[in-house]
């Protein structure tokens, strides 16, 4: 979608999609490759969430001032007006414990359960692709709320299994998941993508097709799906950016414009 | 939308204590003990606590068991230092009147860490079968190590339902500064499951911002910061002012002679608030303690 | 007598590490990676190294590939970060000519703790049983939680023979400030039998005792240092200078093409010393990346 | 021992004689009421050790340069002129791995095999007097030396079992202390009292006397310990400090003479 033809960027709706969606008082956190969740938390500060704190990935910034979007959430100018420089162990531990009430997170891999891979693609023991490795996304059995964002929308990403289970969703939508999760993990929320937002289904546990972007139709959405989704009745159209948001979006959260170069 | 703050009065955050609950605080010997908190606890008339102290704790753990404060309590150690034994805590260990768990400084330390980390256990070294913490306490398990087939003993996490902490500097959302040695401070707050600030001063959060490294402990953790200068008196607050050797001293004595209902009467009750306790110390005093 | 500097030349510290040593450096993605001592690693011809990569690493581990340095690596995350996939990693693992650990953050954090402890094993939540990693790496033990009675999934230690970590400032004797995020640096410290310090700076042993708190890692658990500005290009070296994104984007071409060896030929092999290495970089461009 | 007698007082024998084992290049750890083996390192620092590193116990100071000697050696006056600040987490986990070469402690019972007890007096569960508790006595099994330094000399302290093992030192004798031990932790190789100095037999790894401190007898050492100690052959008497010795440790150490008044 281009920024001309209807006044925003994609990766700015899903910033502001996503922001609409965090809480006040909570504490969240994001991992690599992050401006659309770093613009969505930033903004949600600015408007409904005074008291969200969150942290900048491998910089270990806690609220991080810093009045643009970098590249490299772990790059240390995030430190920039932050409140506390957490280290890797300490971040190891509030997660592992589920002291993140959310988390955003991407994969090479998702699946209709809201499982996530980043090992590989085909065999484990013979892969297509081998990925970078799991980092952090074991925690998506003790985050609060897993929000997955993605910078695509195939049928490469979107499978109906993983080829390796990285991060845990409803791993196969039995309840099975829920003995071996922390307590308070709720699991995956929310999927967003450049053409639309999905959601999990309370009962079966799959992924379904909340609403499409502004320019986008469901048919397009399907197929580019390597599954096929639950359908939510009705199935809206994205809400699009408020003039307000958007101008806090370029004025205090974005002033550089990442976000209307970052997905073409 | 404006962000909230935590400051609260001390009555208002020692509320969350109830008669039963969990709870750790700061101490290494005389320094940072939370001693206005652990008085206002006395004050509210706390029952039935289980403690979890630091590795080396007394004066505040002496104190509680005087008042009739503690059920329970975990024993790394429980001791006045260069003033000798704790006389409450040996009374009430010699008459059984206080459940204990024998453990240690690594038991403590290695307990607080796990709960942090939300791991299940924490597996401690083989040489524990050599002592005798296994023969008198059940929570200590002996199990196999599975990588080598040798003997280890699991300890459970150590997860305090609440934490209090004394620091020199904290800003209104609970980033907290602590100065001096790091006596477990940021250790018992990432264990914890709320926890209590009291500090010496409250400073803005632009002066935590300006410095992030400085923060030794994050807002994220803190649920009320309490401003309580002199709050560690008759104890230490490194860099702040020295303990009251002269106070403590009439403390021991007090407590050698089984007297320590006196002490309480008159600088727990009598007072009826932290400032109150001050001005009966006498400022006098409290500029002589100072560090300038 | 005197005390004796811990200071020596990069070559000489590097000797230390022998075919078939087990190390550990420091990474955050781009940050403090320890890259002249990469180098030097590659330049002495080190062979059949195991690598326990920090949780997010990716060029140093993918050029010690190229050079055929590598027998195993710990894998959490081994990636370019924003320049995409680790090219040479990718193709060692298709092609098997790696053989890797699939691990991931907390499981290098909690193993690196548990070296640094000297604790048996560390017992991670049973939310492993969800995933694939016990299928496909024998390290995940499944376990009994002694206490509880649920499952768990024990790792062993991680003890790195040798650790290398990249700071701003250090004293003769190994006391090392670490500016900017917290990178395992003093964890790697902590749980590794050798440790090579690599700094921008060597500072006197005066202004570290003049702020104990600043001190990042203890000059006791060091072994070398070594004196290395712009020890971390092409990388970044917090509150010093920033990465050279065009330099890291030449990098990532010439692997993606499968050129690494040009590159290490042009930038590892060419310069005799980091000096040289640094006058190829240039004075021009070292200049554009600091921070002032 | 009067000061006037000798021109020396005990604690400054003791110290000075500490401060002769001490080795050059390692680390130690000192516990709590340290102003004997405080004196002692920082004596073998200005004299045969300028690479001795040492913790000074509940401060976390790293080489204190702090002029004086302090009552408490968790005070946190302790930090002056350090070199780092340990964290209570870093001391457990240096000390559990086995980083530390020596440590100086005591206890209110050791035994004949160098066991220690803080635990209680009596029987466990009824016990004559409840003592503080272990804190870090169980290191002694990690410690790669133990110097067990008392300021008092009686039958209570010096058993011949004590009643609880707080800290193992050899246990029963036996070789299976070896089993469970860290692989460098060689066990206590000193008791050093107000009366004189012992070490442990290879063999039998009993306590043995090997001097008695100038104004002392062998008679009145054995009728003050609680138990039969080895002998070794001769027994001679400790040397007292030199010269130098005491001018150092009077100017450098603890020109506020608190060695002078400490063991009365």
């Amino acid at each position: 979608m281009e920024v001309a033809a209807c006044g925003y960027s994609t990766a700015e709706l899903m910033a502001v999609v996503l922001s609409r969606e965090l809480r006040d008082g909570e504490f969240g956190a994001l991992g690599a490759a992050s401006q659309i969740p770093m613009a969505a938390v930033k903004l949600a500060k600015l408007t409904h969430a005074p008291n969200l704190s969150w942290l900048c990935g491998g910089s270990g910034a806690i609220n991080s001032k810093l009045p643009t979007l970098l590249q490299s959430a772990a790059d240390y100018r995030n430190l920039f007006g932050a409140e506390y420089r957490t280290s890797m162990e300490d971040v190891v531990d509030m997660e592992m414990r589920g002291r993140v009430h959310f988390a955003c997170l991407g994969g090479m891999q998702i699946d209709q359960y809201g499982n996530s891979n980043m090992v590989c693609v085909g065999d484990y023991h013979n892969p297509t692709v081998r990925g970078p490795g799991t980092v952090g996304l074991i925690f998506t059995a003790a985050f609060g709320r897993v929000y997955i964002y993605l910078h695509h929308h195939n049928p490469q990403i979107l499978v109906e299994k993983v080829d390796f289970i990285s991060g845990p969703g409803f791993y196969d939508g039995s309840r099975m998941r829920d003995e071996f999760v922390n307590k308070n993990a709720k699991g995956p929320c929310m999927v967003l993508t450049p053409l639309a937002v999905f959601d999990f289904d309370e009962i079966s546990r799959k992924m379904r097709l909340c609403s499409v972007h502004p320019g986008c139709t469901v048919e397009q959405v399907l197929a580019k799906t390597g599954f096929r989704p639950l359908l939510k009745e009705p199935i809206t159209q994205t809400q699009a950016p408020t003039e307000e948001e958007l101008a806090l979006l370029r004025t205090q959260v974005d002033p550089e414009g990442v976000l209307r170069q970052l997905i073409p | 939308m404006e962000r909230q703050s935590k400051v609260k009065s001390l009555e208002e955050a020692i509320q969350v204590i109830k008669d039963g609950a969990t709870i750790a605080m700061t101490a290494t010997h005389y320094n940072s003990v939370p001693m206005a908190a652990v008085r206002q606890i006395i004050r509210q008339g706390s029952k039935k606590l289980t403690v979890i102290p630091t590795p080396s704790a007394g004066l505040a753990i002496d104190l509680l068991i005087a008042a009739g404060s503690l059920e329970i309590c975990y024993v790394s150690y429980v001791g006045l230092e260069f003033l000798g034994l704790a006389p409450n805590f040996r009374r009430a260990v010699e008459s059984h009147s206080l459940k204990i768990f024998d453990v240690d400084e690594p038991t403590i330390i290695m307990g607080f860490k796990a709960a942090a980390a939300g791991i299940p256990f924490i597996p401690l070294p083989p040489y524990y079968k050599l002592t005798d913490f296994p023969r008198v306490n059940p929570l200590y398990r002996e199990i196999t190590d599975p990588f080598t087939g040798k003997v280890a003993y699991a300890v459970p996490p150590l997860r305090p339902e609440v934490a209090i902490i004394h620091v020199q500097q904290c800003d209104p959302f609970g980033n907290a500064r602590q100065l001096g040695g790091d006596h477990t401070e940021s250790l018992i707050a990432k264990a914890a499951d709320h926890v209590i600030i009291t500090t010496e001063e409250i400073i803005p959060v632009e002066q935590i911002m300006s410095d992030p490294l400085r923060t030794t402990i994050p807002g994220i953790l803190v649920d009320s910061v309490v401003k309580l200068p002199y709050g560690a008196h008759p104890g230490a607050c490194p860099a702040r002012y020295n303990y009251d050797e002269e106070h403590l001293k009439r403390y021991a004595s007090l407590a050698r002679e089984e007297q320590t209902g006196k002490y309480i009467e008159e600088f727990v009750f009598a007072p009826k608030d932290h400032f109150e306790y001050l001005e009966k110390i006498g400022a006098r005093r409290l500029l002589e303690l100072k560090i300038s």
